[in-house]
């Protein structure tokens, strides 16, 4: 059968449809930011940037950059009318104390179980950065991965065990991917979505893992 | 009469001595106290452990004082940026420590120095590399990691205004670690672009009370450059 | 869209169970919501834990709580007040159970639970009766002892002005409790007396982000009224 | 001999004395708040209040009370310009984290070595009530006590140790009481000074307690 792979865009508005009206969202850096973009406009998305600021609207037009109001991924950015500033302490007590109803993260690694690796790819000669991850992997409600779900080798990035560096410990609740929509669960993994024309089958000989199916009503996030 | 300000960044770093360690604030482009940071280079105190986000950007501020070979050790949450090379060189021919700190750490860790708790335990980095044979717990189900103050020296931080007194205000994102490293240290410098009488600062906006401050020193405004991306 | 203006206090309060961990602001007069506790003796909770600083003035507010019988346990650092008598006399005969705890290190429990920390050391109360049973640490030659962080289920906090996503400021001592409990509740509301529209308020000066905050209602100003003394 | 004791001004006058232009000064509340009035004018003094601020000016004018502006004694206070609000976690902050160049506390005993005994007389009575004291003695870089040296039946309040529950272990410094300042040192009492007409000899009688002689050149605070 044929399936299209998700763009970029399709799963940054996939990523986008399931945050509910008035969450409070950090988009981590990289691809997750694309999600902003693609929130309904019916829906009212609190965005946190965890050098501290609530409330971050879009890029600036050009010319307007101000380099003092910049996301975590440091491009410029604005703020929404409510929106506020804070300093770093008082952002990561945000995060760490579970104020964040949902980050979204990208990784390398994701495990059954929701082990994320996503700030060292094992390459011992690299330099080891990890930024805000950490706090943000085990800090928010609910962690989203957003990611491609092989990598460019075609082999699965969801793993039984990351053998990857981790950056938190069953913190992941959804993988969502180009090709499918992913729980993690303490049981393993379990289906939430497929793109078109990719059956359970493929995808579990994709993943190579056993894949639940879908509860009956599908659950929202 | 309490007067912290200084007349200038040379007058505001002197004294420093060497092994010190130097917070210094900025987040990416916002908050860096370039002219602080230049001023420390001229000052000329080495073997330095600098506590940082970041490990500099291009040729200049914290790239220089690396450059310069006046710092032993960084500790940062993140080195690795495109136009971090200073760094990246003196790191792969080992001529600098590196300590990495999860970001939410590494700002508790210098809230804790700052607030007098002597330690503390974050979920954050359980069961990853950076918790490595650091003590754990178990607490109320589920697993900590103690972690311990860093403390500092000389916080040197870039603010927005200031008074005679050393209240400070920041400009939006460039806060960031300022608030924070100034409660941290044993002396704290700020720079500002505006100095203004005594009760010109809303008492309810002040965002660093003057207690936390040692000296501000006022620098020209000039607009903060576009630096390099974390991806 | 995101509107957290409740029409009264009763709406505000609906819901609130018994055995509740109910955290309200206030030091002495300043701070103290008023109109949100005689709503939540409207509501009718009862066997609830009240974390605040003192125990009750008088016969209004926290002292018409605890007259009403509703409140099993109160944490505080100062119950005893020239007039504490609703308190004094429930305390004297058993009828309520209180835990004594330092004031700074009720604040930083309360902002422990808020920051995620799950425990810290202070050196506050070491070798005194408040620290009997507790467990001690020496670190870096001074004793400190482990506290652990205070949640709660609702807080009740008197702010200034507020908007509709539940940003808030303060006026002047009565900010007091109001930020660190916002931030140690599942549901924080907040009595205020200006609902300014979104963008109202300084991004600067906001002290408590809407992030903290469930639900705020607009209450008539009252001149803040004289209260005991503590000594 | 005859010798007058300190009036409770005079008192406050003699602590105000030791205290260094731009100091951060907590005054507990009581009878140290007394010491705000003595402070001379050519000193600029920065006291902080526990409950939240810092830059704490004088009484109101009758009238003028907003009790939205206390102090931590509850006490209707103003602010002066460069005075600062902050909340409660921030204002312990600055007292655990050794920001307070000096408080001044009451006391109920103080021992030789500068244990402090000042929240609860042992009345198993007694509804217990600490406040911030326990803080404020260990937290600021130097605590101080004002009080009595005698209690109204004689008894000396400085012990050699204290029989009350205590606020702190090694927290004091030195000790202005109405007939004597003294110094807590690790070795024992040390004298600052006696009032007019007080021997030496005299004030350990009344102390019951060895009182090393003051160093030649007395010291600052």
């Amino acid at each position: 059968m044929i399936y299209q792979r998700r763009t970029k865009d399709q799963l940054a508005a996939r990523v986008a449809r399931d945050i509910p009206d008035g969450a409070v969202v950090n988009l981590g850096i990289g691809q997750p930011t694309l999600v902003a973009n693609h929130i309904a406009s019916s829906r009212e998305v609190l965005l946190h940037s965890e050098n501290g600021m609530l409330g971050m609207g879009p890029a600036p037009h050009s010319g307007e950059e101000d380099y003092d109001l910049i996301n975590a991924g440091k491009q410029p950015v604005t703020l929404l009318p409510g929106g506020s500033y804070f300093a770093h302490a008082d952002s990561f007590a945000m995060i760490r104390g579970r104020h964040i109803d949902i980050c979204v993260l990208g990784a390398f690694q994701v495990s059954v179980t929701g082990d994320l690796a996503n700030w060292h790819a094992g390459d011992t000669n690299a330099i080891p950065a990890v930024g805000g991850a950490m706090d943000l992997a085990v800090g928010a409600k609910q962690t989203w991965v957003m990611m491609d779900l092989l990598t460019r080798q075609g082999n699965s990035k969801v793993v039984p065990v990351c053998t990857y560096p981790l950056t938190g410990v069953s913190c992941v609740k959804r993988i969502y991917s180009d090709l499918a929509t992913l729980e993690c669960t303490p049981g393993g993994l379990r289906l939430v979505d497929l793109v078109d024309g990719l059956t359970h089958a493929e995808l579990e000989r994709l993943v190579g893992l056993p894949v639940m199916p879908p509860p009956r009503s599908p659950a929202g996030p | 009469m309490l007067n912290k300000v200084a007349a200038s960044v040379g007058d505001a770093l002197a004294g420093v001595e060497d092994a010190a360690t130097v917070m210094i604030g900025g987040f990416g482009t916002a908050g860096i106290p370039v002219e602080l940071i230049e001023g420390l280079i001229a000052q000329g105190a080495r073997d330095l452990t600098v506590v940082n986000n970041n490990a500099g950007n291009g040729d200049t501020g914290l790239a220089a004082l690396l450059a310069a070979g006046r710092v032993r050790k960084i500790v940062c949450s993140f080195p690795r940026q495109a136009d971090s090379h200073v760094f990246d060189d003196l790191y792969r021919s080992g001529r600098i420590e590196l300590e990495l700190v999860p970001q939410g750490t590494l700002a508790e860790r210098i809230r804790a120095a700052g607030a007098g708790i002597g330690a503390f335990y974050t979920p954050t980095g359980h069961g990853t590399e950076l918790a490595k044979g650091k003590e754990t717990r178990l607490i109320d189900g589920r697993q900590y990691v103690l972690e311990y103050p860093i403390h500092g020296d000389l916080a040197l931080i870039k603010a927005e205004r200031g008074d005679r007194w050393g209240n400070l205000t920041y400009r939006k994102t460039a806060r960031n670690f300022g608030p924070v490293m100034a409660m941290a240290c044993r002396r704290t410098v700020a720079s500002v672009h505006e100095i203004v009488d005594l009760g010109g600062l809303d008492p309810e906006a002040i965002v660093t009370p003057a207690i936390f401050v040692s000296q501000i020193v006022k620098v020209e405004r000039r607009a903060t450059q576009a630096g390099g991306f974390k991806q």
